[in-house]
């Protein structure tokens, strides 16, 4: 179906890719595995025609080609949903996933009432339960995300490229997902897949090709493969697994809430009376289905719903007033958000600015910023964290997807808060750093930070979570200690809402 | 003449005038405004904003909130014409003060300050000051305005017969202070020989005198100006500026407000056209003057 | 978010608000100001300011903006009213061409289309930014209007002519009933065709709509000549209403459009508005402007008590957005 | 994107070619151009505009924009200059206040800061875009000047306070070296101090700034009560050099203050800028002017001109920035 020959990317300052070659089969999932800034994006942008300088030639249906646009490239019937979600805020889903390719009647008016009906059905086959006619900002990530795949699945293209699809949704979203998936293969279309998620990879993919630092590493069918043999090719070399040992316990009591709620109006309320305690040294995963309110929940800790909330949050068990993040930060919580671009990063920022922002005190000497000191602060970080980036006065936005998620971590780690928040803290992140993200995570708990993490991976929760508290539809069903929890019965307490 | 037939309006005057930004039009309407209250209206005043388009929204405005007159001072002479027009349908008396409209028969009178003949006075005491030779300098006032082009073309309907006075440039400062002063500074630099500017008002004439004090200059180059202001007249006193024609915004004023209460009053047959000389003010006469008039 | 969603939904609503109680009040303050007399004056004023701001509302909405209005207004005026009154004439070949009416109003519109589109040309290709490229489009035609005129006001072009701007069409003023249908054409492009939904789209993610394969540049290019092309249209509203082209017409209308549009609720970010909006903005300056002077408010304190209510229209619909 | 990185990296240098090609331009045409009294000239008449526009590269940085800085300019320069003249005075408790030199200035300069933090009061608390509220903000100032002045100049403060803007200092004129110390300070406060870093966050995304820990209001009423007292310190030069407060001082200043900072680079979008390209702005239009007036180009052609050379100068900068 598609054959590249040689390609070759450059930046200025880095070279993303080199001599890429690389086959994709008509009814097959091709898998493109490789760490955070491999060049997966990138070499999915210039099949998909968003970069249309570079070097190599790019062989599609048996016919070279070379796209000067994205345009070109749909109509030659390659689609792509991309990694960064690409949707416009103030427009509706049909009107975003119509974009760029409306249906008009004679006269040349929309014809709303198609589209309409078209994308219904598009969004009951992706079980997305919204009307079409909600404004896209109103949707969170992970709706948006399987918005952003309806508009992908509209173009009904040859060869569709999935860039990170499952980043932002939970596995109910992901089967539904690979149901689709299977659908198009046996229509004989082509599918690439990127995802740091491996075990998917292995429910989904047949072949696959290994990108590491902008080089084809290897490639072949995914039933010749192990997991670990996988993770090994992509980091070229081994990764011990994070061993997670039992903290927390009888460690003094840090954040505790009492009956928060967050009222919305003429809905229900997103929140009805949450109450739970986070130790010192303690990590607590929060798991539940897309919409049960968990980033409410971290949202309403941090301070960014004063208005609608209700409710006592206690610090060291002395009540605390927070009226606006700072108050929060102030008292040592602080927040990871869900979605980076939007509320974790300024992307147009240098990194190391990035990296300073909350703590600009630490890099003054005598009221005035230092550079030195603030670059030292950036380097400590790139270094600790592994961000790959040319150098710390890189423009964060130039960043790869998963090395962006680091920044976001790394200003905060400079603070060292008492009590860390995290949503979707591994999203878009490579297996190995994962694993880093892990360990660091134990550490700085072990350093007695407490830790609430939200995070739709099961296998994350399990893995690292201390206790396991479950949400659905704004409340608490059920919690478990790390002993008790298993995949079916956090699950069940997922899906049942009372 | 439908004089008998009306029914008596509200004793209320409007007095619409070209532009508030300038303190000669602020006194105008402002004396106006006064007088018509001594004689018992009520009064209000309108800022055209040197925009025509927004003096016809003002009579628009007036016409449907029954006023007996209005004291006007149009904002050009051909554009205000439609506006007056309207008036006259409504059956409302308009007198003209100090600028006069392109058209016979349509305001009830019109008292004009001219312009022109004014500025060919200055321009003859300019020949002679600078004794019919050297170089001079122009500013212009906002482009495209009345009095912009009268005063300009009555100065050179004198001083181009001169051919040894030679006008090296010619700028606009929009009749403003600051800007007659930043384009003097510049000009300066390009002239640095000549010994004469007229300009079209007294404010830009403060300015550019400003200029060439910063340029240790203000003995050589002589300022002419035009309108009477008070700074002006002052400067004059203290020989700084050399002259300005002084217009009677007081005088005008107070006889359109006299002519409408009369009009008020039943009379009908006025004057069309009276003229307001433009005197010239001098060092030699400048005692008998004061800001906007005669002492 | 939540509130950007109910802005762009109530947004009118709120400003409708905001008018309403500024008429009671001008009602109670003055007995002139609810005769029909008035309403009609009042809808006459504004009607430049709304062709204005139709095309300004678009402008914005792309996330750009267009200074180059005013002057664009005047321009455009004067060589309608120039070619009505002397024609073209090109001695060189002694050919003359003389100007029907209609033939003015269209060559005067097509120069503000062609300004317009310029204003496109170098946003697009040389990305200059919008406030920058119109800005010297300003000054520009400002002076082009000038030399064309010489500074001299072009007159009288007799009744038929006059017609457009101070005729009176079904018992309304012809210039409502031009900006009733401009403003009605502009709702059918922002609601009902691919390019308005273009329109929007490139404001509220210009990358996105890119990688949607939308042709950004041709849109703006088309947005802009609107633009230009709606200057155009209210500067032969003018000058037939004066029966006279002013050299220095349309000056700071930019300004005027564009407080309609935002007090409007469109967001000069771009990606939101509605033209409803914009009109109901272009109402409230226009009540306001018209109340005032009904009122014996001194010219001076008009000026304070204007930019107060113009604060407080805005204030009053923040407030009731805020609780959504 | 990288336009953008680059943009902010080498703009300034970009407008720098301009600024060189427009001075060889005019050195060409004009003996006059490049002479010492020239250049000072220039720079003095930059002074004011420079103040002004250092502000407003703040402002347009938080992604705000300041309509208001001519008429406050206006007010603060005639409020100096009455109690300079006049004092204060009380007569119902027959008390008078009279006021130094000092006095006065500080005052005017006090009074500028109180109307940039009402703007940034209103556009935070309230929510009101900044374009609405200082435009209001523009009518309201310019409405209290008028009232303050009752539309007449006040003139004649003697020596000690026409220094301000007419004296000398070292060689160079005295609003030259305010102007100067406004740039070096702002430009410490861009790049050395937190206060600059957050107006760069909060322009650039205004949400993770918050979710940072950053006051977001307070940064804002800062930076327009900043903008606000600069605006005054224009105006104090004003007065000073005029020997007289004028009613409409400063009218439309706003557009030369922006039209500096747009060309020196800064986005008005928000989030990149630099003080130093404003500088460069400034003196491209401080030059431009200059220049056509000592060329003597006639009052019309000079605005086509102007516009023509501006876009020309973005255009220069940004086919540069293109290749990379
Ligand atoms: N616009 C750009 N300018 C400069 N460098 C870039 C740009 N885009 C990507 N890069 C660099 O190219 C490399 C590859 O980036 P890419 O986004 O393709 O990685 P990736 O494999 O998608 O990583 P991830 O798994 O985190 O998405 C990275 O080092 C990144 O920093
Ligand atoms: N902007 C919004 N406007 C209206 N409703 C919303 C909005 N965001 C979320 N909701 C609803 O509020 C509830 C909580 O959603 P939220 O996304 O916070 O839960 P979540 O578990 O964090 O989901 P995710 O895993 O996507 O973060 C859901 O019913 C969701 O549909
Ligand atoms: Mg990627
Ligand atoms: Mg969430």
């Amino acid at each position: 179906m598609l054959v590249t020959k040689n390609i070759t990317k450059r930046f200025p300052g880095v070279t993303a890719l080199e001599n890429v070659s690389l086959r994709v089969d008509a009814g097959k999932v091709t898998a493109i595995i490789g760490e955070n800034g491999a060049g997966k994006s990138t070499l999915m942008k210039i099949l998909s025609g968003v970069y249309p300088d570079f070097e190599g030639e790019i062989i599609f249906k048996n016919k070279p080609v070379r796209f000067a646009g994205t345009s070109d490239a749909q109509d030659a019937g390659i689609a792509i949903i991309h990694q960064e979600l690409n949707l416009i805020p103030y427009l509706t889903i049909t009107e975003n996933i119509f974009l760029g390719r409306e249906i008009s009647n004679a006269l040349g008016l929309l014809d709303k009432k198609a589209m309409y009906a078209r994308v219904k059905k598009l969004l009951q086959t992706l079980h997305l339960e919204v009307d079409p006619a909600t404004l896209v900002a109103d949707l969170k990530v992970g709706q948006q995300q399987m918005v952003e795949i309806a508009k992908a699945l509209l173009l009904d293209a040859d060869l569709i490229i999935m860039d990170e699809p499952t980043s932002a949704i939970t596995e109910s979203e992901v089967e539904t997902l690979f149901t689709v998936i299977r659908k198009l293969r046996s229509e004989n279309k082509a599918i690439v897949y990127i995802s740091h998620k491996l075990n998917e990879l292995f429910v989904i993919a047949d072949q696959y090709i290994v990108l590491r630092d902008g080089k084809t590493i290897e490639n072949g069918r995914m039933q010749n493969i192990t997991h670990d043999e996988l993770i090994t090719k992509m980091v070229g070399r081994q990764i011990v697994p994070m061993q997670k040992e039992f903290a927390g316990g009888t460690a003094p009591e840090l954040l505790r809430l009492e009956n928060l709620c967050l009222k919305q109006k003429h809905k229900t309320d997103k929140l009805s009376n949450i109450s739970f305690d986070v130790k010192a040294g303690e990590i607590v995963g929060i798991f539940g289905l897309m919409g049960a309110g968990r980033t409410e929940l971290l949202e309403t800790i941090f301070g960014l719903h004063p208005a609608e909330s209700s409710g006592y949050i206690y610090m060291n068990n002395t009540i605390l007033k927070v009226a606006k993040p700072a108050d929060a930060i102030r008292a040592g919580i602080v927040l990871l958000p869900e979605d980076r671009k939007k509320d974790g990063l300024v992307l147009g920022m240098e990194v190391r600015k990035n990296i300073s922002l909350p703590c600009l005190q630490q890099v003054e000497t005598m009221g005035f910023l230092n550079e030195s000191k603030e670059n030292f602060l950036a380097k400590k970080y790139i270094q600790q964290l592994g961000i790959k980036t040319p150098n710390e006065k890189q423009i964060t936005k130039n960043l790869s997807g998963g090395n962006q998620q680091k920044i976001v971590l790394a200003k905060w780690l400079e603070r060292n808060p008492k009590v860390l928040l995290l949503d979707e803290p591994t999203r878009g992140i490579d297996v190995n750093a994962k694993n880093e993200m892990y360990k660091l995570m134990q550490e700085l708990a072990a350093r007695g930070m407490g830790i609430l993490m939200v995070s739709s991976e099961l296998t994350e929760i399990l893995t690292v979570s201390n206790r396991i508290l479950v949400m659905a539809e704004g409340k608490i069903t059920a919690s478990f200690s790390a002993g008790q929890a298993t995949e079916d019965n956090v699950l069940k307490a997922a899906i049942s809402t009372n | 003449n439908n004089a008998g037939s009306e029914k008596k309006k509200a004793k209320k005057m409007a007095i619409v005038v070209s532009t508030l930004n300038n303190p000669w039009f602020v006194y105008l309407a402002e004396t106006a405004a006064a007088k018509a209250k001594a004689l018992g209206y009520e009064t209000k005043i309108f800022d055209s904003q040197n925009n025509t388009a927004t003096e016809s929204d003002n009579f628009e405005n007036i016409l449907v909130s029954d006023y007996c007159a209005i004291l006007f001072n149009p904002t050009d002479a051909d554009g205000s014409v439609a506006n007056v027009k309207k008036a006259k349908e409504a059956g409302v008396p308009v007198f003209c003060m100090d600028r006069e409209i392109n058209a016979k028969g349509f305001a009830t009178s019109q008292i004009l300050s001219d312009g022109f003949s004014g500025s060919v006075e200055i321009a003859k005491y300019f020949v002679e000051v600078l004794n019919k030779k050297g170089s001079y300098v122009e500013l212009l006032g906002i482009t495209g305005d009345n009095n912009t082009k009268a005063r300009s073309a009555g100065f050179h309907s004198v001083v181009d017969n001169y051919p040894e006075l030679k006008m090296v440039a010619q700028q606009s400062a929009d009749f403003d202070r600051n800007k007659g002063m930043e384009v003097m500074e510049s000009m300066l630099q390009a002239h640095p020989d000549i010994v004469g500017v007229f300009c079209g008002n007294d404010a830009m004439a403060m300015g550019a005198y400003q200029a060439l004090v910063g340029a240790g200059k203000e003995k050589t180059v002589k300022v002419f100006g035009f309108d009477g202001a008070e700074d002006a007249v002052k400067s004059i006193k203290e020989n700084k500026l050399t002259a300005t024609g002084m217009q009677f915004p007081k005088i005008m004023a107070e006889t359109a407000a006299q002519y409408a209460h009369e009009y008020y009053n039943g009379k009908r047959d006025f004057e069309e056209k009276i003229p307001v000389a433009v005197e010239l003010v001098t060092a030699k006469n400048v005692d008998n003057y004061m800001g906007y008039g005669k002492k | 978010m939540n509130l950007a969603l109910h802005k762009t939904d109530f947004g009118k609503l709120q400003s409708l608000i905001a008018l309403f109680i500024l008429c009671i009040v001008f009602g109670l303050l003055s007995d002139k100001f609810f005769t029909v007399a008035n309403g009609l004056n009042v809808m006459r004023q504004i009607s430049v300011n709304i062709c204005i701001a139709v095309g300004m509302t678009l402008v914005i909405i792309t996330a750009g903006i267009d200074l180059s209005v005013g002057s664009v207004l005047a321009l455009c005026g004067a060589v309608t009213a120039g070619l009505l009154k002397h024609g073209l004439a090109f001695p060189s070949i002694n050919l003359f061409v003389g100007f029907t009416i209609l033939g003015a109003v269209l060559a005067g519109i097509l120069v503000g289309g062609l300004l317009g589109f310029f204003n496109g040309f170098v946003i697009t290709k040389f990305k200059v930014p919008p406030f920058v490229a119109t800005l010297a489009m300003l000054t520009i035609a400002r002076g082009l209007t000038m030399l064309y005129t010489n500074g001299f006001p072009i007159s009288s072009f007799g009744e038929s002519f006059t017609f457009i701007g101070a005729g009176w069409f079904l018992g309304l003023p012809v210039p409502v009933w031009i900006a009733a249908v401009i403003v009605v054409a502009a709702i059918l492009v922002t609601k009902k065709i691919k390019l308005g939904r273009y329109i929007f789209a490139i404001g509220g993610n210009e990358n996105a709509s890119r990688l949607s394969g939308i042709h950004i540049n041709r849109v703006k290019i088309i947005v802009y000549t609107i633009a230009g092309a709606l200057a155009a249209i209210g500067g032969i509203i003018v000058t037939a209403r004066l029966d006279s082209a002013q050299p220095n017409a349309g000056t700071s209308y930019e300004l005027d459009a564009i407080a309609a549009v935002v007090i409007g609720g469109t967001s000069l970010s771009g990606g939101r508005g509605s033209i409803w909006g914009t009109v109901l903005g272009a109402l409230i300056i226009g009540v306001l402007n018209n109340g005032l002077v009904l009122m014996n408010v001194s010219p001076f304190w008009q000026q304070v008590v204007k930019g107060g209510v113009i604060l407080l229209a805005v204030i009053i619909d923040k407030l009731n957005t805020k609780n959504e």
